[in-house]
């Protein structure tokens, strides 16, 4: 890249101010013209999006837990409460779901079991040992625009490229959807659209970038947890943020993809997290697989040598 | 602690004091309660998700085109050796047989390729842009440069039936495409294994030392067996010796998987890619010994059986690593327990990432 | 789309000159460009003209930029001018330019004659005359200007409205005024629910 | 307040940042509960018992900001000595009359005002009818302004606040029940969490610091809603946090123009700028109409003014000092005419014709199924709207189709749907919730026969007018006399909006644009459309259309847009000084008066006369604004003070005391009175109530219900749920239970529930959810369904309405109903189809003995009858 590139932006998202209005997927949608991917009432707390995929390029995610949140005070030890229904809730919707993903989300939510009939015996609602916790945690999830992206490192056909924002967008006019992105994505963010064939992700509205306009989804962001901006200076805010908010008892506040040193050279799209970053359906620790490309290729370099040795001993020794 | 949390913020005389935006709100600072519980965190028994929902997308391919399309090559590859062997060999019916494998192999392998794509109409722009970092655009060119190569070694076979003028011109190229595929072919049977070893999806990136020398010991076996059971048992011994070299190799290959991945491997023996291993252990197992026993006794009957079995070894295997592959992404715990474990031992020994 | 547009200058040979000359010789950056990529422009930079507006939903009134091009509205976002709004918009705001170039809104006048089981169609102009003819006669059959304990109300109990809150202040005062004069003083709104 | 009005919770955040503590009320933990430091979680329909606890706790420590509230509110004022509060009458105050079922409010006013005082003045025989009436559904003719007073000069106040009959108090002895113990008893909120928030509160309101409070329908839809808002006025002015900067009581509505509908009113019981609309029995005359409204002293003592004004806007040169300005030519009402009166006039045969501009009440109103069966009984509806809504199709597809009690070939109503335009389709303006109005520009024409609100009336008026012309009756002066000339453009003829905005804002006779209502004449001299948004063309500028960027101006952004009135953007902001109109604290500086240039000056429009010196005493006899003190901050108020007590205005209390909801769990802990008595019933068969508290059969409908909106819908989902990029994220109506009560109820997640109330059966798919909570009140467990009511069966986003389950009492002043808070019963399985819906609500009714009568008694008590 050339030294007259502008600096590389990047989006920060602090889920610790995110309501879950879910402006940010909306405004995604209207601005890319992404069409909608279907109604389904999924049972994830608030979310009915499901995951990022083709057509989401952004997809809040809400976690109902038995846990408290820094200082607050959520009341719920004090009140007469039974056993949590975070697991058994998480356990009825995967049980729903099965193994659909990506695009598929959005078509059924499968079978669900239908529940008892009243008049049988009636369990205890209130026990002393009953949930004592509650928080509920948001997160906007985005495409990554990785430093090392795996999904450019792999295409085939040049449609993936990085700009001059040190952003990774798919070029539509080139994809021809070979899908080998697709897995190549440690995240499971870029999907391919069925009846499209090509694939799509978040391109952090590269066209608005070239005007000097904001992404969409950052814009329209009510709480600003969505925070585009030039990328060092947001990895600098983010760390005086983590900070902040351990100051303030926020203990479990960190941050997921600030770091250069990571798997994937650093996220351009970086997060504050209150917990674990499986918890919110990231990978705690992923790597872009082309980082162990060069060694594969000798292997494979091997096995080919070894290919063709097998077949020349094999000529070699039916001779005699 | 920021100025404004300490004092508040002031409306004077001359405005606003200590104003600090929004997003600097501390979330449940000011509940009273003692704080760092959520930090707390006990390990979980199990590991942690989003509702069960897949970390990775799943490969978006078809198998049949896909899997075809790795063992298609593998055949391809293979064949093409085999048959520049059985030329310089003088083993005409091997040659005409794998020369005709390669070609047909060849182009059914870029058929599902093509097949396969979203926009089919696009397969050349695959020819835009040469990427090392692609292990599909590299077999691309690959495959580009070997097609024509086995093309016109195939056609050398049907030289009679060629129109005249072309006849001489495909004569004198016939044994030089065929040796020149041999430098491309050894390639093609396996780059595949890089292709699929080159993706986050955890059954194949963490197989990414075995899968090279898996696919092409697949696809000699394949070829192999194939060309065993398409020629003559008299000029069949070297296309033997490849099949049951490369079922042996696949077989330590599979095993070594199996061992080095732990729990990833856990797909590999699971649901429908176990069954699929399994029938290909077996299938590769029977006919690498038919056609042990047919190199002894020179069965025409033995390598039909043994040569077939060898090719449907490789068809499961690849089938199998493609469904298990499937599976490991989209399951999360395949993703998320490897990576939390690494995430935990980088931690505690203070390395990075 | 052409293979010109795709394929010239050649990525491939750009790459290799990149290679050579320093840049991107992976093709992973500029050399793997299209021409379209390189056209590329947002459409609130190529719109014909951007019109101040408020976002219709909420009471917070958010403000709103409209995006025009060939009188079709093209984008609506957040006003960054606004002191309420400072640009944000929330999902309902964000989904606004869906809202008003809907393909399922209802643009045809619609009328089902009593006791009927489906709709008609109906020019705009006669539903008007006959909606006006409606009024009057309603009014008329039950205009009174003495309710039964005989106080004078110059009223009708016949005719009543009831208005969403989305109206706008002048039409609000239209409805009030006409409906005041027509002697209606069932005019309701959002505003009581 | 993240949940409905996510846009504005930026500045909760912005109050965060700066150290604010995020306190949220409420029964399930919503998105806003998710970021607050206090989820304070409360059984519905108990708010009052809340509020009432902290005054209580405010009073009890002492802890009243003691300067404010002996200058600035009515806790000195003595009241008469009639007066019996709830505590002498075991939740009823003096003066109930059960015959009428409604309050006699003499016995409420101060000590030597009142009623009785009045004479000389007019006729008392028609005061006291008027007063009469005041008290038995004419609540909201107050408007803007609280009651007039007379003989203002003879209250009496003891500014030591120890009489007994002072304010302050009565009102510590009408709260001293309202202890954290009864708080925890009535509200299930937990002791230590009352406290907690009751700490936060108080030491976060004094001279330094001000403490604000925002609310929503959550505390309006109640059959004591008024009360609700008085019951927090109450502790915010004890708490000096009205009129000053981060302060207040927000409302935050949940439409564009929902203000600019009140304050440009499609009410049935208002004019424009809170005018009221006259009543026979004391308006015969504009004098007489004035006389009984207006007050002596304060700003609405100028309502002539604006009343004329109004009638010239409306007649023009028609209306003349000699013909009383038209003044004939108003309707008058003669009770409630609310919409749900309007349901029951259309039962009745009355109302026939119904216009529907924008509102869709077949799923946005409660009791739905009386709405539609109103609407089956019309000769014709108009439905304006951007799709086929339900209140549209219902005599096609509507649930009394499915059930069989209606067929489309029974139904005689004549139906004309017409397509109305966008906000982006036509000029306009809305006022937002914080009373600004904000103009917005047409971008593009409207689609095919799409045309706006302004097109269409101003084009029926237009029709009608020309049909009518020549006319010689009597009643169609009115309508040819109107001033209607506004000028059209375009191809479709599309009336100037800004014409109309420019005859709200008013002219005078020479046609020059008015800059304040301050310049309004009686004579005739001036036309103003609403006198409250005068000022809002002032210059012969569209003053709501300025945009003047935020970054380029002060926070209070005066220059964007235009606030009624007078473009202040806080009200009352002279309690941001002290008396002496020093700021309270120098950091809390708003408005003060600056002695050296003799006005009030500071950050804002100062909400006073500007030059009115704080040591200004009105001389014996001042009327108007000049008979208020330099002290007396609220000045529409006709004592200028902030009234603690309200001796006139409201049919159900001169304070607030809680009662339980038309339909609760549980008895009233507090009284024996169970309900408002006030409250306002249906009383017919298509609006049946639920038992209550102990009432026999109450168990039939165990559960607490609350209904609410989602971030994702628009109200009753005409602007949502056609919309696929909303739709998507809230696919379809699902309701939300605690762990404990799906244990109990047999619900599973994502599994289908039927809910039940005496007037119908809904399904909803299950979400459990540990957000609800399980809650201990009295001596029992009460467990809440949580129930979005977007949902209809038209749209892309479909499911059974919630308001299907709503009835129809209503709070007495304002008419609203209680949507907030119910009873019901909740099982699981998918709701019976066709006739066995109504049959299963047949048989809950039966065994829950629901008759006509159930829960319309209007006293509880044995005490304070008459």
């Amino acid at each position: 890249m050339s030294d007259d590139n502008p600096p590389r932006m990047g989006f920060f998202t602090d889920t610790s101010v995110c309501i879950g209005c879910k402006a940010c997927e909306v405004a995604c949608k209207e601005w890319n013209a992404i069409p909608d991917d279907g109604l389904s009432l999924l049972g994830m707390s608030y979310d009915n999006t499901g995951m990022l995929g083709a057509d989401t390029w952004r997809h809040v995610a809400f976690i109902e837990q038995d846990k408290p949140l820094g200082r607050q005070n959520n009341a719920v030890i004090a009140m007469p409460t039974g056993a949590t229904a975070t697991h058994a809730s998480a356990e009825a919707v995967h049980e729903g779901l099965g193994q659909k993903h990506g695009s598929e989300l959005g078509t059924e939510t499968g079978a669900i079991r239908p529940g008892p009939l009243p008049g049988g015996p009636m369990p205890a609602p209130v026990t002393p040992d009953g949930r004592k916790e509650l928080r509920w945690l948001m997160a906007s999830d985005v495409c990554k625009h990785c430093t090392h992206a795996a999904c450019l490192d792999v295409c085939p056909t040049g449609s993936l490229l990085r700009t001059e924002f040190g952003t990774v967008i798919v070029q539509e006019d080139i994809c021809n959807g070979c899908g080998y992105c697709v897995p190549a994505c440690p995240y499971g963010v870029i999907d391919q659209r069925k009846d499209d064939g090509r694939v799509w992700k978040c391109t952090m509205c590269y066209d608005r970038l070239t005007a000097g306009q904001e992404p969409a989804c950052a814009k329209a962001c009510p709480t600003d947890s969505i925070q585009y901006g030039v990328l060092d200076d947001l990895r600098e805010r983010a760390a005086h943020r983590v900070e902040n908010l351990h100051d303030a008892g926020v203990l479990e506040a960190r941050l997921y993809g600030a770091d250069p040193d990571d798997g994937v050279g650093g996220a351009g799209a970086f997060f504050l997290l209150l917990d674990e970053p499986e918890v919110y359906g990231f990978p705690p620790d992923p790597v872009v697989t082309t980082r162990d490309l060069p060694r594969t290729w000798k292997h494979t370099a091997l096995a080919a040598v070894g290919v063709a040795a097998t077949v020349a001993a094999a000529f070699l020794g039916a001779r005699r | 602690m920021s100025a404004s949390e300490q004092h508040g913020s002031e409306v004077r005389r001359d405005g606003l004091h200590g104003t600090a935006p929004g997003r600097e709100a501390r979330i449940g600072a000011r509940g009273g309660r003692k704080a760092g519980r959520g930090g707390e965190m006990v390990p979980p028994a199990e590991f942690r998700s989003y509702y069960g929902r897949s970390v990775l997308k799943a490969p978006v391919w078809e198998s049949r085109d896909i899997a075809g399309y790795f063992f298609l090559g593998g055949v391809a590859g293979g064949s093409a050796l085999l048959a520049a062997g059985a030329d310089l060999t003088g083993r005409i019916g091997l040659r005409r047989s794998t020369r005709v494998a390669a070609v047909a192999a060849t182009g059914l392998s870029l058929a599902a390729l093509i097949h396969d794509l979203g926009r089919p109409g696009r397969f050349v722009h695959m020819l835009r842009v040469l990427k090392p970092s692609s292990p599909m655009s590299v077999g691309t060119w690959i495959l580009s440069g070997f097609a024509p190569l086995v093309a016109v070694a195939a056609l050398d076979e049907a030289r009679e039936r060629l129109p005249g003028p072309v006849r001489p011109m495909i004569a004198a190229l016939g044994r030089p495409s065929g040796l020149a595929a041999t430098v491309l072919a050894p390639a093609v049977t396996t780059y595949t294994g890089a292709l699929i070893a080159d993706t986050a999806v955890p059954v194949w990136h963490d197989a990414r030392r075995e899968l090279p020398y898996l696919f092409g010991a697949s696809a000699l076996a394949a070829s192999g067996g194939l060309a065993a059971a398409t020629s003559a048992p008299g000029e069949a011994a070297p296309a033997r010796v490849v099949g049951i070299a490369g079922a042996l190799v696949e077989q330590a290959c599979d095993r070594a998987v199996h061992k080095r991945l732990g729990m990833v491997a856990e797909p590999l023996s699971q649901g429908r890619a176990g069954r699929y291993l399994t029938a290909a252990r077996w299938s590769t197992r029977a006919g690498a010994a038919l056609l042990a026993l047919s190199a002894l006794r020179r069965s025409r009957a033995l390598d039909i059986a043994g040569g077939t079995a060898l090719v449907a070894g490789s068809l499961f295997a690849r089938l199998g690593y493609f469904h298990a592959g499937a599976t490991s992404a989209t399951e999360p715990r395949y993703t998320v327990v490897p990576q939390r474990e690494r995430a935990d031992h980088a931690a505690k020994t203070g390395a990075g990432g | 789309m052409g293979l010109r547009e795709t394929f010239l200058p050649w990525p491939a040979l750009r790459q290799a000159k990149a290679a050579l000359r320093g840049g991107d010789g992976s093709g992973r950056g500029s050399s793997a460009r299209s021409r379209p990529t390189d056209r590329l422009q947002p459409r609130t930079e190529t719109s014909d003209r951007v019109v101040d507006s408020v976002c219709p939903y909420c009471a917070v009134g958010c403000g709103q930029l409209v995006y025009v091009k060939d009188e079709k509205v093209v984008q609506i976002e957040g006003d960054p001018a606004s002191p309420v709004s400072r640009g944000r918009l929330c999902p309902k705001g964000a989904a606004t330019k869906q809202l008003v170039t809907n393909p399922l809104r209802e643009t045809k006048v619609r009328y089902r004659r009593p006791y009927a089981t489906q709709w008609e169609d109906l020019d705009l102009d006669t539903a008007m005359d006959m909606i006006a003819d409606r009024v009057i006669a309603t009014r008329r059959d039950t205009f009174v200007e003495t309710d039964e304990q005989d106080r004078r109300v110059r009223r009708t109990m016949g005719i009543a409205m009831l208005g969403g809150a989305t109206l706008d202040n002048e039409e609000n005062y239209l409805i009030k005024k006409l409906g005041t004069a027509l002697g209606a003083v069932q005019i309701e709104n959002q505003a009581r629910i | 307040m993240a949940e409905c009005h996510p846009v504005g919770f930026q500045w909760i955040m912005e109050a965060k940042a700066r150290g604010a503590t995020l306190i949220h009320v409420d029964p399930r933990l919503t998105r806003t509960g998710a970021l607050a430091d206090l989820h304070v979680p409360i059984r519905a329909g108990t708010d009052i018992a809340l509020l009432g606890g902290l005054i209580n706790y405010v009073l009890s420590n002492g802890l009243e900001f003691r300067d404010y509230v002996v200058a600035y509110t009515n806790a000195a004022t003595i009241l008469r000595e009639d007066f019996q509060d709830t505590e002498d009458l075991d939740g009823l105050f003096s003066g109930w009359q059960d015959d009428t079922g409604s309050y006699q409010t003499d016995s409420w006013q101060y000590e030597g005002t009142g009623v009785a005082s009045a004479a000389g003045k007019r006729q008392q025989g028609a005061k006291e009818q008027s007063h009469r009436r005041h008290a038995t559904g004419r609540g909201h003719e107050h408007g803007s302004h609280g009651a007039s007073l007379q003989g203002l000069h003879r209250m009496e106040r003891d500014e030591t606040l120890q009489h007994p009959r002072c304010v302050f108090q009565v009102l510590k002895r009408h709260y001293g029940r309202y202890t954290p113990e009864m708080v925890a008893r009535v509200c299930g909120i937990p002791e230590d969490v009352f406290l907690q928030m009751a700490r936060a509160i108080t030491e976060n309101s004094n001279r330094d610091r001000t403490t604000a409070w925002a609310y929503s329908v959550g505390w309006t839809q109640h059959t004591v809603g008024v009360q609700y808002i008085r019951a927090a006025s109450v502790l915010q002015l004890l708490l000096g946090n009205i009129g000053r900067p981060g302060g207040g009581i927000l409302a935050l509505r949940g439409h564009a123009s929902i203000q600019g509908s009140t304050d440009i009113p499609t009410l049935y019981n208002l004019l424009p700028g809170y005018l009221p609309m006259p009543h026979p029995d004391s308006h015969g005359s504009l004098d007489e109409y004035v006389a009984d409204d207006s007050a002596d002293t304060g700003y609405w003592g100028n309502m002539r003014s604006y009343a004329v004004s109004l009638l010239k806007a409306y007649w023009g040169d028609a209306a003349t000092a000699d013909n009383d300005f038209c003044f004939d030519y108003l309707p008058r009402i003669t009770g409630d005419h609310s919409t749900y009166k309007t349901v029951q006039a259309q039962l009745d045969g009355v109302c026939k014709g119904y216009f529907l501009n924008g509102q869709n009440p077949a799923v946005g109103s409660a009791n739905a199924k009386a709405q539609r069966l109103g609407m089956a009984n019309l000769d014709w509806l108009v439905v304006r709207d951007f799709s086929l809504i339900e209140s549209a199709t219902w005599w096609k597809d509507g649930p009394e189709v499915e059930s069989g009690e209606m067929r489309p070939e029974g139904v005689g109503t004549e139906v004309f749907f017409l397509p109305a335009a966008a906000h982006t389709e036509k000029d306009g303006s809305f006022t937002s919730t914080q009373r600004m109005l904000q103009w917005h520009h047409k971008a593009v024409d409207p689609p095919g026969d799409a045309r706006s609100d302004l097109w269409f009336w101003f084009h029926l008026g237009r029709i009608i007018r020309a049909k009518l012309a020549g006319s010689t009756s009597d009643i169609d002066r009115p309508l040819l006399d109107l001033t209607w000339g506004y000028s059209t453009h375009g191809e479709r003829d599309e009336p100037s909006a800004q014409e109309v905005l420019q005859e709200i804002n008013g002219w005078t006779a020479d046609g020059a644009f008015l800059s304040s209502y301050e310049e309004l004449k009686d004579d005739g001299s001036t036309a103003c459309g609403c006198w409250i948004y005068c000022g809002t063309y002032a210059d012969g500028t569209n003053q709501a259309a300025r945009r003047k960027p935020h970054t380029e101006q002060n926070w209070v952004a005066p220059e964007w847009g235009w606030a009624w009135p007078a473009n202040r953007r806080l009200l009352y902001n002279r309690a941001s000084a002290d008396p002496e109109g020093r700021p309270w604290s120098e950091k809390k500086a708003y408005v003060w008066w600056d002695a050296d240039a003799g006005t009030w000056t500071g950050h804002d429009v100062p909400d006073f006369q500007p030059t009115k010196a704080p040591d200004y005493r009105p001389p014996e006899g001042a009327k108007r604004q000049d008979a208020l003190s330099g002290i007396d901050p609220f000045i529409m108020q006709a004592d200028g003070k902030g009234w603690l007590y309200v001796p006139a205005g409201l049919t159900d209390g001169p304070l607030p005391a809680h009662y339980e909801p038309q339909e609760s769990p549980v008895p009233n802990l507090l009284y024996g009175q169970q309900h408002n008595p006030a409250r306002q019933m249906t009383k017919r068969g298509v609006d049946r109530y639920n038992p209550s508290g102990d009432e026999p059969g109450s168990q039939v409908f165990p559960y607490a219900l609350t209904t609410y909106r989602l971030t994702e819908h628009h109200t009753a989902g005409g602007m949502s749920r056609w919309l696929p990029y909303l739709s998507e994220l809230q696919p379809e109506m699902f309701c939300e239970v605690s762990p404990e009560l799906a244990d109990e109820a047999g619900l599973q997640h994502l599994g289908w529930a039927t809910i039940v109330t005496a007037r119908s059966a809904i399904e909803a798919r299950v979400l459990v959810t540990d957000r609800m909570l399980p809650m201990r009140v009295h001596d029992r467990l009460v467990h809440h369904v949580g129930l979005p009511y977007h949902w209809g069966s038209n749209g892309i986003s479909t499911g059974d309405g919630a308001n299907e389950l709503t009835h129809l009492s209503l709070d007495p002043n304002v008419h609203i109903q209680e949507a907030k808070a119910l009873t019901c019963d909740i099982r699981p399985g998918r709701r019976p189809r066709g006739p066995e819906r109504l049959r299963l609500v047949e048989d809950y009714r039966r065994r829950a003995g629901v008759t006509d009568q159930t829960g319309t008694a209007h006293r509880t008590t044995k005490e304070g009858g008459a």
